[in-house]
């Protein structure tokens, strides 16, 4: 049985810098944590043992840089839950789950193309919905001042801080701890 | 033999020296075996639906390698959504996936709705169910069509077509379009049904049960379909979890997956309806599946229909065009004719989106292809691509 | 039978009518086809040009021929164009024999059937010819495709003749027609029934028809060997595909329908009309049944086509021998 | 063996059952309308999104709009635009570009004056892009009478298919 503990606990185990529980019926997500960008793979091989599966990779453009958040979703017990890796904006660099989950190959092509995050040992990380011929920096924002910080967007509300280095991105008024007792008893 | 080359009527100029393929073809043919073909499928092939395009590398008949290249049909939905609000983002959502656009609706309100926190009117809920409904039989039937065009028999997409015009009739009072239909709203959906929707609907469920003997009788049951199927592209639960397929290709490998009854959304637990799984994960177990599912469909319209609560469509205060979404992430995921049809939306309280990632279940669900792909006829090899049931400009985006 | 003076002109008069009745067929087939298949997916069909729509294949005709000839790169010139040729003219030779009427025939051989057996044969060598000299991935694979196809299908289609000939002891069309009476129940298909239906299956397989149509299936390999002919190449192939069906059609006329004797009044008419029937099965069952698979197809054939084709020539001869 | 046998047999007859399914529908009446000849029944062009129109005021060609620009913010294509009338609120112009318009109606719902709707113009034909941009008050003008009606009314024996 997975329950949201168990992947907490999962998180904690791959030295997660951020970890939170959601409401499942507001955000979407049951779980979420930040993961150092090497322990991503490992998670991933942690989730696939438990019969988890890759729904999508999706990359977010803040001032911190670019957040790669992973979903994954059950196969035995649903509820969603997000990974999430921050690459620096100069030289994003982030391990490629392609030995764990096949299916991840287009998903990091994807990312490569629009948000020019390299994936290191993607077998065949070639331009996927852009042209090959398509020369230029990858189509991001315009200005550096469209982008928000990670804090504004409350990516990580209600997150427990177990990095303190992370700590900036934490929106500064907490979760009341109500709203997260009942999301674990939904 | 260059010495027979005396003559040129039609002035076509010769190639001297052998033909180079493009950046994909030439990527692909590093890993060319020995004495093999490196066929191009498409993107103008007649059974890629579209502008798919398939590289394979073929020994005789036998596809040794095969590998689907993208992005034809890009057209930045994701993009666009940083430059526009979320209302004028709804009509994207019907182009995205033309056969099902009620689900892809129904992620990117019911995401919006679920930021800022909207609840929605029951008679809306009902009929945002009956409607998602009708339009994945429609977009079912449109593939029956398609995929037994593919194995060669060209008639069936026509009787599909029947009632897929009958659905179009019944969901245009409604939306007024009848492809790339925008009909929810936040708080809602745009119009109330009439008199007639509630007829034809009606009218609709028993004449397709009574067409579905026709086409068991005429295609189901034909043995050349039967035994083109059985047994080709097995997909276990296994090769789905690594690729992240979901919606029927996952259904017929066993998994009892559907987001209406794993993450509730709308009123889908006042119905009973059965969630088909199986028979088997080849073909034929997901050409049955989707025979299924249509008669699943049925049976939630039929009581939706049955059972429309009186009320308002949209709520007093709804969201009007320059209406600004509250700052958050959010992830919303309904389930689409293909499989999980999910919205992972990030706001900063502007006036536009500041994030939105689409994902297309066809994405996930295509990208198996190469590894169902390996080993078998080229026949196969299509049948495979035709059960997957594949909208292009929903894997593109 | 002496090549006199007035014989060649009858074999020349002939080869004219052949040539006007293979236009002509064609006109008419891509008319009753493109109608059935309407009528069968429940639209018109043609209907805008002419009443009824009836002078669209005129039209279809005129726009292939007035179409461009467009040719790819790094062809086979001299094959290319002799493709289409080749798959054209045999046809003509293959209709000398068939008989319309106890003495209307172009040329009464003996050995009738046999010429027509070693004629169609050069059929499939223009489609490989095609499928090789276009430089055309998808035009070798169909190619490939029609030679072995074509190779198996014979087979089973000359056994379940010989169950006829056998009986009869003639190779002559004329001959095996003339040995059946005015009345269906005095035809072949009632004592050779099981010859009927595998002449009928291999029928569809030798002439690349759906669902059998494996050498230009259209899902898998766009064209097949014609992919690259445009224009009055591509019109050859049509013409010879609609000749080939024609032919054959007569000779199971010939051979299981009683040809052209018929109730109330013996003559031509009843050969076309039992040849266009036969036809019209062929166009129903192509807008009916899926295709099948290229192994299943010589499947068909090989391990159950031609066993019980040869079971049958078997009892045919002992019943003919013993009984 | 005989289990084979008995299988193909069974195929066949599947074959058979097939061809019976297509002969039936070959001899029954066709589905599809010809459209010259005929038309679809006016009940389904009811919630037709033609090119958008506006709503007439009166029967001498004054239209409800306020100018706004409502409609012109809320448009996803850009594809409306209002210019000021000098005195009054009635405006000057109503430039509507046809080719742009995705029909999704954002414009109507947040019409706070109720000015503009979609038409039902079905058989709309264009021979240029120029066309399609249409001017909105000279089309309303035309339907109250005020100016010329260019097409002519379809012809008698065009009889409506429900």
């Amino acid at each position: 049985m997975t329950s949201i503990d168990h992947l907490e606990q999962i998180f904690r185990q791959v030295g997660a810098r951020l970890v939170s529980k959601p409401d499942f019926k507001t955000r979407g997500i049951c779980c979420s944590g930040l993961v150092p960008a090497k322990a991503i793979v490992d998670l991933a091989k942690l989730l696939a043992a438990e019969d988890h599966t890759l729904l999508d990779v999706s990359v977010l453009e803040a001032k911190e840089g670019f957040l790669i958040t992973y979903h994954f979703d059950s196969f035995s017990e649903p509820g969603r839950l997000a990974a999430r890796v921050l690459a620096p904006r100069e030289n994003p660099v982030v391990p490629s789950l392609h030995s764990v989950f096949q299916g991840a190959e287009w998903h990091e092509r994807e990312s490569h193309d629009f948000y020019g995050v390299r994936f290191d040992g993607n077998p065949n990380l070639v331009p996927l919905l852009l042209p090959e011929d398509f020369s230029g920096p990858p189509p991001l924002r315009k200005a550096p001042g469209d982008l928000a910080g990670l804090a504004d967007l409350g990516v990580f509300d209600g997150s427990e801080i177990l990095d303190p280095s992370c700590a900036s991105l934490v929106p500064a008024r907490p979760a009341p701890p109500a709203a997260v007792s009942e999301a674990r008893d939904a | 033999m260059n010495s027979l080359n005396f003559i040129n009527p039609f002035g076509v100029s010769e190639d001297p020296g052998s033909y180079v393929g493009d950046f994909y073809t030439d990527n692909f043919a590093k890993g060319a075996g020995e004495g093999t073909l490196i066929l191009n499928l498409g993107p103008q092939h007649p059974s890629t639906h579209g502008v798919l395009r398939v590289i394979v590398e073929l020994e005789g008949e036998y596809v040794v390698r095969a590998e689907p290249v993208l992005g034809y049909l890009h057209r930045m939905h994701e993009k666009m959504a940083e430059v526009k609000t979320p209302w004028q983002y709804i009509p994207n959502m019907g182009r995205v996936d033309y056969l099902h656009p009620i689900a892809w609706n129904w992620a990117q309100v019911g995401a919006c709705e679920r930021l800022a926190g909207i609840e929605v009117p029951e008679r809306a809920e009902y009929l945002r169910v009956v409607s998602c409904e009708l339009n994945r039989i429609s977009s079912h039937l449109m593939w029956w069509g398609a995929f037994v065009m593919d194995l060669g028999g060209v008639t069936p997409i026509l009787y599909a077509f029947e009632e897929r015009e009958k659905i179009n009739d019944i969901l245009q009072i409604v939306t007024g379009s009848r492809l790339t239909m925008s009909y929810f709203r936040f708080g809602g959906v745009s119009a109330d049904v009439d008199d007639r929707f509630v007829r034809l609907t009606k009218e609709f469920v028993p004449y397709l049960r009574e067409r579905l003997k026709m086409y068991k009788a005429l295609v189901t049951d034909n043995v050349i379909l039967r035994r083109r199927l059985e047994g080709v592209g097995p997909m276990d639960a296994d090769l789905c979890r690594r690729h992240g397929a979901t919606g029927p290709i996952l259904r017929a490998a066993g998994l009892k997956r559907d987001t209406r009854t794993d993450a509730p959304y709308g009123v889908y637990h006042k119905f009973q309806y059965n969630v088909p799984t199986g028979p088997s994960d080849d073909c034929l177990g997901r050409y049955m599946l989707r025979l299924a599912e249509i008669e699943a469909s049925l049976d939630i319209v039929e009581q939706a229909m049955g059972s429309l609560p009186p009320g308002p469509v949209r709520i007093d205060k709804a969201p009007k065009a320059g209406w600004k979404l509250p700052a958050g992430e959010t992830y919303f995921a309904v389930e689409g004719a293909r499989g999980q049809v999910g919205v992972h939306l990030v706001s900063d309280g502007g006036k536009n989106h500041y994030r939105v990632k689409l994902r297309a279940p066809g994405f996930s669900n295509l990208s198996l292809f190469a590894e169902a792909a390996r080993g078998v006829l080229l026949a196969d090899a299509i049948a495979i691509l035709g059960s997957l049931d594949l909208v292009i400009p929903e894997v593109d985006r | 039978m002496d090549l006199s003076i007035a014989n060649f002109a009858q074999i020349i008069i002939a080869c004219l009518l052949v040539i006007a009745l293979m236009v002509g067929n064609a006109v008419v087939m891509v008319y009753v086809e493109r109608k059935a298949c309407g009528f069968i997916q429940r639209r018109p069909g043609p209907y805008e040009v002419g009443p009824r729509g009836i002078l669209q294949a005129v039209c279809d005709s005129m726009k292939l021929l007035g179409k461009q000839i467009y040719v790819p790169g790094n062809i086979d010139w001299i094959l290319y164009f002799l493709a289409p040729v080749l798959a054209f003219f045999p046809v003509l030779l293959l209709y000398l024999p068939i008989p319309f009427g106890r003495h209307l025939t172009a040329m009464n051989v003996d050995e009738g059937i046999l010429l027509i057996l070693a004629f169609s044969g050069l059929g499939v060598v223009s489609n490989i010819l095609a499928g090789w000299a276009s430089n055309n991935k998808y035009g070798i694979l169909g190619a490939a495709r029609a030679v072995s196809q074509a190779v198996a299908y014979e087979i089973p289609m000359i056994m379940a003749l010989l169950a006829i000939v056998f009986l009869t002891g003639s190779l002559s069309l004329t001959e095996i027609v003339e040995r059946q009476g005015s009345w269906p129940w005095q035809w072949n298909i009632v004592v050779q029934p099981l010859a009927f239906f595998i002449y009928l299956v291999s029928l569809v397989g030798e002439t690349n028809r759906a669902p059998f149509d494996l050498p230009e299936a259209e899902s898998e390999l766009t064209a097949g060997f014609h992919t690259e002919y445009s224009g009055m190449g591509f019109a050859l192939f049509f013409l010879s595909e609609y000749a080939n069906m024609l032919l054959v059609s007569f000779v199971c006329a010939a051979f299981f329908l009683g040809g052209y004797k018929g109730p109330f009044m013996d003559g031509f008419w009843w050969m076309f009309i039992k040849a266009y029937a036969v036809m019209v099965f062929i166009v129903w069952i192509r807008w009916t049944f899926p295709r099948v698979r290229f192994d299943q197809l010589l499947n068909i054939n090989w391990r159950w086509l031609l066993p019980l084709s040869i079971l049958n020539l078997w009892v045919t001869a002992v019943i003919v021998r013993f009984i | 063996m005989i289990k084979a046998v008995v299988d193909n047999l069974k195929g066949l007859w599947s074959l058979v059952v097939g061809l019976s399914v297509t002969g039936r529908f070959f001899l029954s009446p066709q589905k599809t309308v010809h459209f010259p000849r005929d038309v679809v029944g006016p009940e389904i062009l009811e919630s037709f999104r033609g090119p958008l129109e506006l709503v007439p005021a009166d029967d001498q060609g004054g239209s409800k709009c306020i100018s706004c620009q409502m409609c012109a913010r809320a448009c996803p294509g850009d594809c409306i635009t209002v210019v000021k009338g000098d005195a009054g609120k009635a405006p000057k112009e109503y430039k509507y570009d046809f080719t742009l318009c995705c029909l999704c109606a954002a414009c109507v719902e947040s019409c706070p004056a109720g000015a503009i709707r979609f038409s039902h113009r079905v058989y709309m034909v264009a021979r240029s892009r120029e066309e399609l941009r249409l001017d909105l008050l000279a089309d309303l003008r035309e339907r109250c009478g005020l100016e010329p009606a260019p097409a002519p009314a379809p012809a008698d024996k065009t009889k409506a298919v429900a």
